[in-house]
């Protein structure tokens, strides 16, 4: 589904991302670990078209999709959140969930001016759909609350519900549990399983263990900006380096 | 001559942006006050050259911190919109100009010659005595600056909350103090300049805002919020301009200035030296 | 819903009937086409300030571009002036295009620098560029706009004139607001890289919403220039951007009927306070200090609206949330 | 021996906006300790630490006091003068001015006996010394922390909160920062220690306090902690 290859980025002469390459099987959730600075949200931003690798490629569906500038990487399926959270804060809930569905629809300016019936309906369509995803994220109740007054758990439900909303094939989601209780973060996995039975692949970076080895299938680590070990949950938890990279050594 | 002026008002909001990451609309009003209260002081009260400038300094200084501790600083706590803040200080420009009409009047008003003699020779030209001294001051002016900002501890603290007022506050530095000693010292080099450029080219209402906008020009080529690019950038807007007046026309000057001025933001916006200036950043 | 459109003909009725009081008072019908006139240029830089969240300190230069591309085309080439109108307001947006092709990637203060330097070239260009726009002297004797053999020569004809058209401009720009594409503005406003990774391309956003606001600014700019028949530089300075600002901030941003009052408010309190003579520029500049450091949100929400509807209709508050977009 | 209480926090309660980030904080830091605040991300660490140091608004309610006085409204710069030193979270040195100048800003609000303590942080880090008229910005990652630690150093605080000191650093490092501020405890500084890496801070704490969505879930010495089952689980990685 998504393939990423020898990708390299570098800040100012520190090698943030070093060659650094996975593979992410179509509907599955696999997960990237490791410590703080390590690389993870970099080699995010780089899949989402936020930094252009110096070199390696990343392919979407078998596409290249290097250099791509994040709005069209969000057309070609792939759809993220961020880590500290980047909600439209001052406009509704529902507003930026049919924000979300931007690059699916195409109604243009003269059918905007002269609300043709083709915008008309678009316009409907884009609030029910909007709307129907706030249910499944249990958020409808909040609809015409300005984002910002949400609580924090609620926002990053937010977040999720407007990369939903762009329909991705590959949903990204950076540190989806942070700053979440442990009844939150249990409720969080349900519903990225939920996300997960509707066909969307998930790739997820996060902190907390419990999350990540009781969804992952597939767990990639990294450290200083390199990968240094992949495989299934137990499989990670058993590695040597990543013990000592990550875990921590006795 | 035009391009000290430009480096003093340049270096002023290379200044306040390096400390706030603010860009002050004021600075050309503030020349303009400091002109007109020079003028007060050297024409009207007859104090002696040296006792007005020094208290036009003072005065602006006072202005310069007042304006950051009553208008900016309420801003900033409110956490307002980085585009407030410059409204605001355009705001303030705006009151600063008709506040100078009320009190002062819109005529054009003559600076009293400083000194005696109408020219210097230099070698086959004759120059202004005044303009030497202007010239002079802008630069004694900016090596104490220079010297202030590298050698003393208040100037390094200074520098240091500019760079970053998180870690200065964790060194029990007092960054709003900092602050408004910065929008002070910009204020005070505004007013220097007003009173340096009145005796050469007459005080008015209007001297101050194309004056302010192209050291605001210069700071830009010279790299917003670099001081020594802000001098740089400054010579090479007076030269722009000295020559266009020469070899085009006087009346295009202003247009050149600008012209150049949306080239550097388009074509290199960081400027000789570095800068941000993007939004998406 | 009645009562919603209640108080459409309500207010369409007065509006009509408005000019029938002042009869005679051909001065006040010319103060209120004025505002009216405001009213477009302040909603068009509502669109790009206050919903895309770009500055700009140069919109009197589009005012100008609008205003001498008008009265030149109708004079020199004797083109209807429904038509120099338009054409003068697509010279407006394409200059806005131009400008923003760069600049709408730059910062807040380098865009209010880049604009000012705009609006003061147009300014300058006007000033000195004699023999297409008379320099200081001004140009006179612009014709008044007519449809077949009607034309819109008095005052009062004029408001009406305006009225339609001021209706239609804001019918538009509520559209815009309440769809796709005004949407993606305003999430341009809120979080750029949230827009950008969400699908909206940025920068064509940044420069359509530029384009959307410098064609009402330019319009409007024709619209003055055949009101009051005669133009000149002075009109088209920076006091004019800082004008348009004022009013803007003064009545709310980011809201339909924030320009409507700002507008009018200051077009008419300004003129009554004529006595001030030189001083109308301190009030302004008064003003904009008090709004930005005491209420940023405008005239609209000190007096919430919202607030007074809920009372009155006691509507959902999805509808009002709506209305608010 | 009844030990002197550095720094007691009672009851802290903190909002950013619409988000509680912290719910009710208690805790104690005595005299001569290593205390290690340990938790996820996004769990209120670093809140609390920039509470301690005045760097955030006022919390909304609780108390913090410092040898029993209360510090809570007072600003950053008073609280810094007082001998509470913060090492940022990602070391924030000046990256333009040299790292002599950086040392000597630490030492801001005393210059009595500049050139000894000058002269102690460079034995800790001999680096420094050699880097004395580099700009800090073209340190390397290590060199930098070690930099803001001898930077924090030079006020001879009473205590030193550090905020995650090895983010971001090779173990090899992060083992030396660790010992330093081993080091520095042992040559009389209280430290308070907020670390993602559960398992070296623990090692070289005397206590820990375990923090989750703004609360204090757990207390305990740090080998008590690190023998914890829940705490292996959800912070140690181990099954």
């Amino acid at each position: 589904m998504l393939k990423i290859q020898d990708v390299v980025i570098k800040f100012g002469g520190l090698c943030a991302v070093n060659e650094v390459s996975m593979d992410v099987e179509p509907n599955s959730i696999t997960a990237l670990i490791g410590p703080n600075g390590a690389g993870k949200t970099t080699l995010f931003n780089i899949i989402s078209g936020v930094l252009t690798p110096l070199s390696g490629d990343i392919l979407f569906a078998g596409n290249s999709i290097k250099g791509f500038r994040p709005y069209m990487i969000n057309k070609t399926g792939i759809a993220r959140t961020y880590q500290n959270i980047n909600l439209f804060s001052n406009i509704s809930v529902i507003e930026n969930v049919m924000i979300g569905q931007h690059c699916r629809r195409d109604s243009n300016l003269f059918q905007t001016l002269f609300r043709t019936n083709y915008q008309v309906r678009e316009e409907r369509e884009i609030r029910e759909k909007a709307m129907e995803i706030l249910d499944f994220l249990g958020l409808a109740e909040f609809s015409d609350f300005t984002a910002k007054s949400l609580s924090y758990g609620n926002q990053r439900k937010l977040e999720i519900a407007r990369a939903l909303a762009s329909t991705p094939q590959v949903l990204l989601l950076d540190e989806p549990a942070a700053g979440m209780n442990t009844t939150e973060k249990g409720e969080l996995m349900d519903l990225i399983r939920q996300i997960q039975d509707t066909g969307v692949t998930i790739l997820i970076v996060e902190h907390d263990m419990k999350l990540v080895m009781s969804l992952a299938e597939q767990v990639h680590v990294m450290n200083y900006g390199r990968k240094i070990a992949q495989g299934k949950p137990y499989e990670v938890q058993n590695n040597k380096d990543v013990i000592e990279a990550y875990l921590g050594t006795e | 001559m035009i391009g000290s002026i430009y480096g003093l008002i340049a270096m002023g909001y290379s200044l306040i942006y390096s400390a706030s990451g603010l860009l002050s609309f004021t600075q050309g009003e503030l020349l303009m006050f400091g002109a007109f209260l020079g003028l007060t002081f050297y024409k009207y009260a007859n104090l002696p050259f040296v006792i007005s400038i020094t208290l036009t300094i003072a005065i602006m200084f006072m202005v310069g911190v007042f304006i950051e501790s009553f208008i900016i600083r309420k801003l900033v706590k409110a956490k307002a919109n980085l585009i407030f803040i410059v409204l605001a200080t355009i705001a303030l420009s705006i009151v600063l100009k008709n506040f100078a009409m009320l009190v002062w009047g819109s005529n054009v008003f003559q600076f009293p010659q400083i000194f005696k003699t109408g020219f210097v020779k230099i070698g086959d030209v004759n120059v202004d005595p005044t303009s030497i001294m202007a010239i002079v001051i802008a630069f004694i002016a900016m090596l104490i600056l220079h010297f202030f900002m590298n050698k003393t501890r208040f100037g390094t603290s200074m520098r240091a909350a500019a760079q970053n007022p998180l870690a200065a506050k964790t060194m029990a530095i007092n960054v709003s103090r900092t602050t408004y000693v910065t929008w002070g010292l910009a204020s005070a080099l505004a007013g220097i300049a007003g009173f340096l450029i009145g005796p050469v080219y007459g005080v008015h209402l209007e001297m101050g805002t194309m004056i302010g906008l192209k050291g605001f020009a210069a700071a830009v080529i010279g790299g917003y919020g670099n001081m020594y690019g802000a001098i740089i950038g400054s010579f090479i807007i007076g030269l722009v301009e000295t020559f266009t007046a020469a070899y085009i026309s006087s009346i295009y000057k202003d247009v050149i200035s600008f012209l150049v001025l949306i080239a550097f933001l388009i074509l290199k916006p960081r400027g000789i030296f570095n800068s941000k200036v993007y939004d998406e950043e | 819903m009645i009562q919603k459109k209640m108080k459409y003909i309500i207010v369409t009725v007065f509006l009509l009937a408005l000019p029938l009081v002042f009869i005679g008072n051909s001065y006040f019908l010319l103060l209120l086409c004025t505002g009216m006139i405001y009213v477009i240029a302040v909603s068009g830089l509502d669109l790009l300030f206050g919903y895309s969240g770009q500055i700009s300190l140069g919109h009197a230069g589009f005012f100008a571009i609008g205003a001498y591309t008008s009265a030149i085309l109708s004079i020199k080439l004797g083109i209807p002036v429904v038509f120099s109108m338009l054409f003068a307001a697509g010279l407006a947006t394409m200059f806005a295009v131009l400008i923003a092709l760069p600049a709408a990637r730059l910062v807040h203060h380098f865009l209010a620098l880049i604009t000012i330097s705009f609006g003061e070239i147009v300014y300058l260009f006007v000033s000195h560029a004699d023999p297409l726009t008379n320099g200081f002297s001004g140009i006179g004797f612009i014709p008044s706009p007519s449809l077949g053999f009607f034309v819109f020569d008095t005052n009062m004809k004029y408001y009406y004139f305006l009225l339609v058209i001021v209706a239609v401009l804001l019918m538009f720009k509520n559209r815009i607001i309440k769809s796709r594409t005004g949407r993606a503005i305003i999430a341009v406003r809120e979080n750029i890289y949230a827009s950008d990774g969400i699908g909206v391309n940025v920068k064509n956003y940044k420069i359509l919403s530029f384009a959307l606001s410098s064609f009402y600014t330019g319009l409007a700019g024709a619209l003055y220039a055949h009101l009051i028949g005669f133009i000149s530089p002075e009109s088209f300075t920076l006091n004019q951007s800082i004008i348009f600002l004022t009013m803007l901030l003064l009545g709310g941003m980011g809201n339909f009927y924030g320009p409507i009052i700002g507008a009018l408010v200051l077009t008419l309190g300004t003129e009554y306070l004529q006595v001030l003579g030189n001083y109308q520029m301190l009030v302004y500049g008064t003003i904009l200090l008090l709004i930005v450091v005491f209420i940023p949100s405008g005239l609209i929400h000190v007096v919430n609206l919202r607030n007074l509807r809920k009372i009155l209709h006691k509507r959902t508050t999805a509808e009002e949330n709506d209305d608010n977009a | 021996m009844e030990k002197t209480t550095v720094l007691k926090v009672e009851d802290l309660d903190y909002k950013y906006g619409s988000i509680h980030a912290l719910r009710g904080i208690s805790l104690e830091v005595n005299e001569g300790e290593i205390v290690a605040l340990i938790g996820g991300n996004g769990a209120g660490k670093t809140t609390t630490l920039r509470c301690i140091s005045g760097l955030l608004d006022a919390p909304e309610s609780g108390n913090i006091s410092f040898y029993g006085e209360s510090i809570v409204k007072q600003k950053s710069d008073k609280i810094a003068a007082r001998g509470i030193m913060q090492v940022l979270e990602g070391r924030h040195i000046f990256s333009k001015l040299t790292v002599k100048e950086n040392l000597s800003l630490g030492a801001f609000n005393r210059q009595a006996d500049y050139a000894s303590t000058l002269q102690y942080v460079y034995t800790l880090f001999p680096v420094l010394k050699e880097r004395e008229q580099q700009e800090g910005g073209t340190l390397s990652g290590g060199e930098q922390q070690m930099l803001a630690l001898g930077r924090a150093l030079m006020s001879k605080p009473k205590l030193l909160m550090m905020d995650e000191p090895s983010l971001g650093l090779a173990p090899i490092i992060v083992r030396n920062i660790f010992e330093m501020i081993t080091k520095i405890n042992k040559d009389g500084t209280t430290v308070l220690l907020v670390e993602q890496n559960s398992k070296a801070a623990l090692n070289i704490a005397d206590r820990g306090y375990v923090i989750e969505s703004g609360r204090i879930i757990l207390t305990d010495t740090s080998n008590n902690l690190l023998n914890n089952e829940e705490v292996k689980k959800s912070y140690l990685g181990e099954k």
